[in-house]
Formats: C-alpha cells, structure tokens, sequence
C-alpha cells in the first residue's frame, strides 16, 4: 500500500509531488531524463491567451541561496498550448494542473475556459501572482476584492476545480486566502515568488532587465512556511505548498505547516532528477518519522494528535 | 544523451592571468558529439553557490573519457571551481545544447576561427576536430591583455594564429576584427564564440558568408525548460517567435537570432 | 581625505556602517573585541518604556541563508538603557541610534521623549516593525495612516532626527514611506525582518516558541534591495539600508540601490569582526571600482549618471 | 578573551555510533580558563549551514595548543563538521561563557559528575582538573544504547565510571538517576551536562546539595548580544530578571536559573 496517494479536489494522485509552474516548461524537456509518469502531477508553464515573448534578457540573477526571474510569462499561448503541448502530454499518466495567466479578467477567463476542457487537464492553477508582468498578474493578487472577483469568473467557465495561486507580497495573506475561498476556489497553491532585485557591482544596475523579478528557492521556505501555516488554520481549502522544497524532509515541513501537497521549482534547475527522487525518499522517510501515510503530516504543527514524541539525547 | 554525473578532477591548471584548465574524467563524455556544446556544473553542495554555472567543453579526450574546460575565475562560482584539486567531484549535467557544425566545410577548404577572453576555449576542440578532416584553420584570437592569453601555442600547433590584445601588449593592438581586416583573410566558413559587440562585428561584416556564433545568456535550467536564455529570431526580430541559447544553441548561424 | 564620512539628518559619521539593532546588544560583548569607535555609528537594542522579558525560548532558528529570532523586544526598559547602557556608551566616540517600541503610541512617545535627550543618542529609529510582538509593533508598521500618525508624535517629542523603520510584510512599501514621510520622519531604515516559520521534523512543532519569526540574513537582502530601490525614487528622505550585508560588496549594492548608509545584523553573529572589517575593505573596494566616495554610488541604478563603464569580456 | 581563530584539525576520530572526537590547533587554547566552556564553531565558508555552533570543550592540551571536542554528528552542520580531515581549518570563536567551578571542592571530598549523551563530553576536561586536585571522582554516564557509548574507559581511569543506557543495552537499564538511587552514592558536589530533564530531575533531588548544571540553548550570536539563549532566574522565575546562557552560562549553580 502506498504512503504517498492523495486526493484532492479534481486530482488523484499517486504521490503528492510535482514540479512547479514555470520551472518545467511543458516537460519536454524532462521526459528525455525520466518518465513523467511518476510524478505525482505537473503544473505547466502560464498560459496565457495570445503567444507571448517575456522580458528582455538578462532574465535571471543568483541571490545567497535562492535566485530572481523575471521571465515574463513567456509561452506559445492558448492555442499551441492546448493543441502541441498537452496533447503531446497525453502519452504520460500524469495529471496536469494548467497554470492561468492574463492582463485582465477576459484574458483569464478564457483560457481557463479553453484549457480546462483538455482531457489531461484535472485542475487551474489561477496564477494571480506573477511578479514579473506590467498589468494584470500581481495586481489581481493583492487586493482581495479584486482576486475574489476572478476566481468566480474563472470558476464559472472551468470544467475542473480551481485553485488559486497566491502571492507572498502582501500585507496580510489570510485575507487574499478568505476572498478566494470565497470567490469558490476549490484549493489554494502558495506561494508564487517574493519580489526582489540585485545589482551589479560594475556598472551598478539590476542585473535582471526587468530591473526587479521573483525571489524563489531556499531563501524564500521559511516565508512560505509561514503563510501555508497561517493560513491553513483560517481556510478550509486544500494547500498545495512550495517554495525551495529541496528534499523529502522540506516536503515533511510543509506538511506539518499545513500543507496537502507540494511543488518544486527552482530545485529542478539545480538537480533535474529531484522529483523522482523526493518521491523515491519519501516513503522512507515517513516510516522513520513513524508515519503510515503523508496525509497523517499535514497540519500536525497546529493540530491536536495523539502521539506524542519522546526525545532523550 | 543529456546526462548528470559526478565527474573526477583530474587535474587542474592556472593557464594565464585568472584562468583555470579543468580536466574531469566521467562517462558523459562518450554523449558528446559536438565541439561548441556546453556542461552546467555545479560546483559545490550547497547554496555556495546554489546555481550551475554553464561552461564551454573545450577539448575532449574519450578515450580517456576525459575533457577540458578553460574558464575565467571570477565570481563566487567560478572561483570555487578553481580551487577544486585531483580527486575531488564535480555534479555535472551534461552535454547541453548543439554546437559548431563541422560538416558545413569539407577538405582543403579554409575556416576562420575567432575567439575573444573566454569565448577562445571551445574553439580548440572545434579547430582540432577541422584540422582532422582536413580543413585548414587559422585563429583570431582577442584577449584583454598579455597575461590573460592562453592556449596561443596550441592553437599555433594546428594552424595559423593571430593574437590581438586591447591594450597592444602581445600581437595586434586592438579588437580580433582590426586583424582580419590587416590581414585581408579570405575564408569558406567563419565560427566564433567570444562577447556580443565581436560576434555583432562580425555578424554585419560577413552577411554574405557562412558564420556560426556562439553565443552567451544567463542561464536558469541549462536544458531548454525555463526561459531564461531566450532571444528573438532573426526572422521575426520583434514577435513571439524565439530559440533558446541553452538547448537552440549556443551555436547559431549568423543572422538566426538577433544578438 | 576619507572616502567614507557622510552627514545625514543627527548623524555626521565617519563612515556609514553601523551594526544594526539587536544584533549588537548594547555593545558592551563586541567593547571586548575592538574599538566602538571605529563604527559610524551604533543601533542599540529596542527599547521600551519598562523592560522586557521577550518570548520563551526557542527563540532562534536557523534558515538556509538566513535566521529566524523571536527574540520578543527583550531588554532592561528605559530607565537602566539611559542610566546604565547609554551612560556606559558615552566613553566611545561613537553616535547613539536609539531604537525605540512600544505597544502603544504613549509608550513610543515617551521612550523617545526620555532617550532622544541622551547626550550621545543622535537619532531615533523608530521600530514600527518588530514581527515578534503581539500588539503594537508591526500593527504600526503596516497601516500607513496609524505610521504616519505615530511618527508624527513623536516627531513632536524628540529633541534629535526620527528615522523610522520600516516591515517588509507590506503590499505596498512606497506608500508606507511616504506615509511616515508625510508624518515627518527625517529618514527611514529598511527593512526589519519578513516573517518567517521553521518546524521540527521530528516533532513535527514549530521550532521557536513564538512559532513565526523574523527573517534576517543574506536570504532577504534581494528583497530589501528591491524595497530601497522603490522608495528611494519615490520619497526624498536617506535610507539606512540593512538586511543580509556581509561585505564590502553588499555595501556597494545597497548603495547603488538607493541608500546612504547601511546597518549590518545578522553577520555579526557570525562574523563578530565584520562591522570593522567592511570598514577597513570599502575604501579599496571603492577606488578599484572608480569611485572618489561612497556618496558616489547612492542610487547609481536609477540616476541619471555620466561615467559610461564599458565592459569587455 | 575571546579569539577569532582559524584552527587547524589535527585529528577526526569517529567514536562511537555517529559521534565524533575533533581535536584542534589554535592559540585560543590558551584562552580556556575553566572546564564547560565551550566554543562557537564556523564549520564551513558561506551559508551550509550559515550560523555557527555551539561545542563544548571535552579536553585541553595547552603544552600542544590542542584542544579536543566530541559531538554528535546528526544535523546539517554537525555532519559538515564531522567530514573535516587533519590539516583542514575550523572557524572558532571562543573560548565562551563560564564553566565548572573546579575550586568548589577541596582535595579529598567526592565529586559525582552526571553526564547525558552528549552532555557527557565536558566532564572530561572537568574530571581531570578535579583529579588533579586531587578530588575523588564518581561518573554517571547515561546513553540511548550501548552503540552511542564513548569515553567509558577513559573516564574509569580516572575514577568509578558507570554507565546507564536507556535501553539496557549496557549497564544499568534506564536514567543516570536510576543509578545514583541504586548505589546511593553521596558526594560533596555534584557537577551534571545532559538532557533538560535530566538536569531537573537531578535538581530537585538534590536541593540541598552543592550542585552545578550545564545548561543548552539555542544561539545566535554566542557572545551575550542578541538574548536568544536567555532564562529566567531561579529568585524571579516570572519576571524581567535572566540570565544567558552563552556567556553567563552555560554552567549554572542549581536554582539559579529556572531549567
Ligand atoms: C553556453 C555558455 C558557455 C560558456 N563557456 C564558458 C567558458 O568556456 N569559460 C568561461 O570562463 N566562461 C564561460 N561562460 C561564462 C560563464 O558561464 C560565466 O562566466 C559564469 O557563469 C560566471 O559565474 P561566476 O560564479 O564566476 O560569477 P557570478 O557573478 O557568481 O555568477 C552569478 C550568476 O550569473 C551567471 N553569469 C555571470 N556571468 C555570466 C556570463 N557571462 N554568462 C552566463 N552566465 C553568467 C552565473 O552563471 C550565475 O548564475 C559560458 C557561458 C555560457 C552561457
Ligand atoms: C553550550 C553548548 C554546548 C554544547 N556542547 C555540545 C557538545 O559538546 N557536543 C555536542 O554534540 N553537542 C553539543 N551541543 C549541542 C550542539 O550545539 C547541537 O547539537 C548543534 O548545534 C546542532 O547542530 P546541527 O548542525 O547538528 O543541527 P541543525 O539541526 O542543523 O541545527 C540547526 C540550528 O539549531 C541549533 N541547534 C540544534 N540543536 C541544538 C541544541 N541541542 N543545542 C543548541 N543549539 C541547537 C544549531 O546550533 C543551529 O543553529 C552544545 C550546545 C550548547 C548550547
Ligand atoms: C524561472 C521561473 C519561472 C516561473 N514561472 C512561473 C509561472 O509561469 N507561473 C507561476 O505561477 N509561477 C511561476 N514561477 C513560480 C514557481 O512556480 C514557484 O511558485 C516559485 O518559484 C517558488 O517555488 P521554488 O522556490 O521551489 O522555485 C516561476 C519560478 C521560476 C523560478
Ligand atoms: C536577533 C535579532 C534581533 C533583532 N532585534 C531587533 C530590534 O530589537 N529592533 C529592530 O528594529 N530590529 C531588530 N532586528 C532586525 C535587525 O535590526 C535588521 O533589521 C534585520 O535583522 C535585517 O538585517 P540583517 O539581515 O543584517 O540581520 C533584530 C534582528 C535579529 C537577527
Ligand atoms: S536556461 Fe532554462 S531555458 Fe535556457
Ligand atoms: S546567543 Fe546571543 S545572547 Fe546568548
């Protein structure tokens, strides 16, 4: 039996991990280094309504332990992405999350509509969180009002649940969690990247030529740890959490934070093999811990338990 | 085949002016079939630092299973790199991206290899695998100054070579274009790996002939999955249409990619 | 002719480093190691109007690149930090940078009446940012009119110049700055730390007590950069930056994101020398790069400057 | 005073199941004053991990500049320590805090020294002070199982060593403190490194005893500046008096400081 399935609104998964939007393209390029089958799920690339090209390079930086990006939501758009790329994702038994993106309400809505009626599509990844686009993105991520309102539309059109991506770039991330809970998210995935700059030495400008752009890696666990914690008690919705997971032991912390799922992003760049193998450290990990399955660890640092560790060093 | 193996230091080797030769031996070599691909390497555990660092394959060896690469010490990555002795470990993922085409010339024909800093490295695997099919080679070799040339003998050893430097100390005073021009070179193919306003001199000043650059971006990935390194293409310069450097290239034709 | 002296509002220092606040106690541990007077300046340990004890222990964990504390604004109260610490401080030649918090607008108004008319006290940072606190504090630190109101205050109270101390946990930074700004601060200092959670992989707990904490170290400086380099071209007050300096280096990025001197923290920890050590590297590092003065390289990213640096690789 | 240092590894023993026996060069040796200081230990450059750690001092040799340190190898910077080889360096800040008060006792009284895991390491340097006081020496050493045993030898040499594992696996079955209550040993002082609760089971029994603990908490700055390691004192357990750990500590007289 395994320790690692789960359930979670419109997805079935033989374990909970995935890599994170953006970090993984289509998977392509992953499929020449391992079978995409054993992930968990994949959450592709943003997909926006039209073709989209992104911010002029240099669009990435090395920050201590965590790195900026500001690709800009760079894709083939709507249509080549339903019909070249998740068509070509069939082959896989692999469920994918499809990762919205838009300048407004309009854009959002009809991807969402689009794309979620692609057979391997199980759920939206609403992205109101992009740090990295002049409009739309981040402004739908930081007001609540705002964010509600495009969930509802989203969820109008989408043949598949929903779940909404937030930014840590605000004030007070339960509040965002509340309106899109309300606006009938089916789950939340958090966090998108911090934002951030570097600059060069030399010549003393950003190094990135989108001047600023998404903090994400290590650097930022300790930030998502906190929000998923916060917000886990006051939502009722499904959490699937990332943000420098780099190990089986991260993806126990988020866990216990109160998470019901993972992604891994800038990991992949560093270790390409880094799903599979948290999915094969995994099951052992949990056993040491003393744990029959995953889903015994979500939530475990707010919720009452039973057992109760000893220690004597 | 792209593959990730921790390859044994073999030896290492402070060539010039903070320039390192890195031998590692590993089984990726056997992957590699093309000069101008490149490795990313992570060079140490850890967040010291947290990213790869893509560096040119400049000469192999697969007999030995063995290859080179010669790199600038600079930054946090590189200077690492450098302090790494025989016996110790590098991660590396590798080979990436698509190369010089070597088949693009045939014997007896004349290619001009140009090379600026530490664009020259990749050049002498390219030159050695040119001078076995019977190409003839000659090099144009920039370099800030006298103490950062590196590998002049060598590339002497398999055809002409010209050295210019910025500040005049060895060989022509100037940029590597200030010779061809001296030199009145006539050649049948052009490749070039070294800084953008080279490969752009070069790219307006040869429209008519055959020109592979090789060309430099930030990396993320180093495997064609994350956007970072895209540039536009020569056909669709403002538009959505794009090739990437690290998995498209780094090699491009002159006038594929807008530099 | 030092390249390093600079005159901001209260504050003509040597140099622009100083250690910042609660990462250097009182300064009576690194009295032991060197001279205080080699430092631009100091920023003492938080002070409120009765003392404190803080928050249980575990109060610190580590992060990659980072820390979190939950130290809980600890310290003796304002009574001994005038009679006893400042006292003691006054054998160095060295100004004083009074951190001053409270849970209320009273307690901030009457710490900084009291410690602003300390003889070698020469500003006031006003701590409106501290996230290990339940009340008061961060609440400060994050409504833009409470901000605003507060420096005002004790704007009107203080007999030297109010620096006030911004959070990172905000949406939106500008308007944090010019809401203190319109209050009438003299400057600002940023960032205080984000707020942040490690949990126990074996006890599945949050390892500090407090449970959240703030997040200091090399990890934030991508985020604090970001924030200087937003509000210094939007608010005309200098900026003390601070978060993850380290070196000599980071000095040089704060500047060219936009501040006028700097405050290092956490490295003292692990480096206990470092503050001197910057001190004794800038001035090399400066004319390697071209610069006649420190003041040279404020804001050089989004300035309009003549020196065209030309690169050839 | 405390040093900066870079201190020379001269030895790494594994010596039992994940613990380790470090042994270092460095003038600072000439700084320890009292057993049960300890030192702030850099493991490596850069952020794996970022922040030092605190390690007790388990033996000094001041003739070689030597001193010895034993710890568990189990997290990430504990590990990275345990992988230094002789000739390798050490970043240590030290020596820190206030040890064992070695002349509370006098030539011919009993000292019982009550160590826990790796609590037991600071003993040993205090062990041998108090012999060469001429102190008679009892030890109670407690351990999870008998793999995680270290120093049982040594400690015998230097006076009667028994040895409790949790799991019975050598010795006596259970807690240090099941073996004081079975010999019912008395003593003039009794000096104890260990587990929390051990330390206050061993306070409360022994109240009217002299009795010094060696407390540990967790450290930012190591040297008294940034009140992470801080507790309550015994005389006003819920006020704003405290102590720190680093530097007023770790070594506490019972009842000083709430545990
Ligand atoms: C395809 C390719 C081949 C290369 N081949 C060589 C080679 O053979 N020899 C050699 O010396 N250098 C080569 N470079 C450049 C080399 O990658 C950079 O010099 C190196 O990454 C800088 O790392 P650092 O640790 O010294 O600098 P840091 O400043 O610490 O680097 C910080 C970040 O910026 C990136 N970066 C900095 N400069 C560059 C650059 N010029 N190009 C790409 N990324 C950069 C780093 O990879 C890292 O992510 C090549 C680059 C590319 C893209
Ligand atoms: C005064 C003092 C003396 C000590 N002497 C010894 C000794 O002689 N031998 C020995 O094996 N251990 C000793 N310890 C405990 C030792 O400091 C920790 O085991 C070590 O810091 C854990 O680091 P890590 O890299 O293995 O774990 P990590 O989990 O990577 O540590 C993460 C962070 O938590 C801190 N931390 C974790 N556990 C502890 C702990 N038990 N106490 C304090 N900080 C902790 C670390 O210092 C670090 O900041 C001592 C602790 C103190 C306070
Ligand atoms: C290069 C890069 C591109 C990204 N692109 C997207 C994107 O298109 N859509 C999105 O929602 N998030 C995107 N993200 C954010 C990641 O999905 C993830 O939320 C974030 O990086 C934190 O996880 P990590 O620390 O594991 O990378 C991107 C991140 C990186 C590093
Ligand atoms: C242990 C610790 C205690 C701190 N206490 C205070 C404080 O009392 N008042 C305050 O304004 N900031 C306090 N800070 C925040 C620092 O002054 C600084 O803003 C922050 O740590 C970022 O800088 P750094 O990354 O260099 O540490 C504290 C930080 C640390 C790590
Ligand atoms: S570096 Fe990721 S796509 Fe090229
Ligand atoms: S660890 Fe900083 S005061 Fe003790």
């Amino acid at each position: 039996m395994s320790s690692l399935n789960i359930s979670l609104p419109g997805l079935d998964l033989k374990n909970p991990i995935m890599p994170a939007s953006g970090c993984f393209g289509f998977g392509r390029e992953f499929s020449q280094l391992y079978d995409l089958s054993k992930l968990g799920a994949i959450m592709i690339k943003a997909t926006t309504s039209e073709p989209r090209f992104g911010n002029p390079t240099p669009r990435v930086a090395e920050t201590s332990a965590g790195m900026l990006n500001a690709i800009g939501l760079q894709n083939p758009g709507l249509e080549k992405v339903v019909n070249e790329e998740l068509a070509w994702l069939e082959q896989f038994d692999v469920p994918i999350i499809a990762n919205v993106a838009g300048s407004q309400e309009e854009d959002y809505v009809a991807v969402a509509k689009r794309i979620s009626a692609a057979k391997n599509v199980h759920a939206l990844e609403l992205n109101i969180s992009c740090p990295n686009v002049k409009t739309g993105g981040i402004a739908f991520g930081t007001i609540p009002e705002t964010a509600k309102n495009l969930t509802k539309k989203v969820k109008e059109v989408s043949e598949v649940p929903v779940y909404v991506k937030l930014s840590p770039n605000v004030t007070n991330i339960v509040e965002m969690a509340k309106a899109v809970e309300n606006g009938g998210a089916d789950g939340l995935t958090m966090i998108n990247t911090l934002i951030g700059m570097r600059l060069d030495l030399k010549t003393g400008n950003p190094i990135l030529a989108n001047k600023t752009g998404g903090l994400s890696g290590p650097a930022i666990k300790p930030v998502a740890l906190r929000m998923i914690y916060e917000v886990s008690q006051q939502v009722s919705l499904p959490i699937i959490g990332m943000g420098g997971i780099e190990s089986a032991e991260d993806v126990i912390e988020y866990y216990y934070a109160g998470a019901s799922a993972v992604a891994v992003g800038t990991a992949n760049f560093i270790d390409p093999f880094i799903c599979p193998k948290i999915i094969d450290e995994l099951p052992e990990l949990l056993k040491s811990l003393g744990y029959e399955h995953i889903s015994e660890c979500t939530g475990r640092s707010w919720k009452k338990h039973e057992k109760a560790a000893y220690y004597c060093s | 085949m792209i593959k990730q193996e921790l390859c044994t230091v073999i030896a290492q080797n402070k060539i010039a002016n903070n320039i390192y030769e890195l031998t590692l031996q590993g089984e990726l070599v056997h992957e590699m079939t093309e000069p101008g691909q490149f490795v990313h390497l992570k060079v140490s555990e850890g967040y010291d630092p947290m990213l790869r660092r893509p560096i040119s394959i400049a000469e192999i060896a697969p007999g030995l299973s063995h290859f080179k690469m010669i790199y600038r010490a600079e930054g946090r990555g590189t200077v690492k790199l450098s302090e790494k002795k025989a016996g110790d470990t590098v991660d590396v993922l590798g080979p990436l991206g698509n190369g010089f085409p070597v088949h693009e010339v045939k014997q007896g024909d004349t290619a001009l290899l140009v090379g600026g800093g530490i664009g020259v490295p990749p050049l002498y695997e390219l030159s050695k695998q040119l001078v076995k099919q019977g190409v003839k080679v000659v090099h144009i070799l920039g370099f800030q100054t006298e103490s950062a040339v590196f590998y002049e003998e060598k590339f002497s050893k398999l055809g002409e070579t010209y050295i210019a430097t910025a500040d005049g100390s060895l060989g022509t005073k100037g940029f590597v274009t200030n010779v061809i021009d001296e030199l009145k070179l006539d050649f049948d193919i052009l490749y070039s790996c070294g800084p953008t306003p080279m490969l752009k001199a070069l790219e307006s000043q040869y429209r008519h002939k055959k020109v592979y650059l090789s060309l430099e971006e930030r990396m993320g990935c180093g495997i064609g999955a994350c956007f970072a390194c895209v540039c536009h293409t020569g056909d669709d310069p403002e538009g959505y249409s794009y090739k990437k450097v690290c998995s498209d290239g780094p090699v491009f034709k002159a006038g594929e990619v807008v530099l």
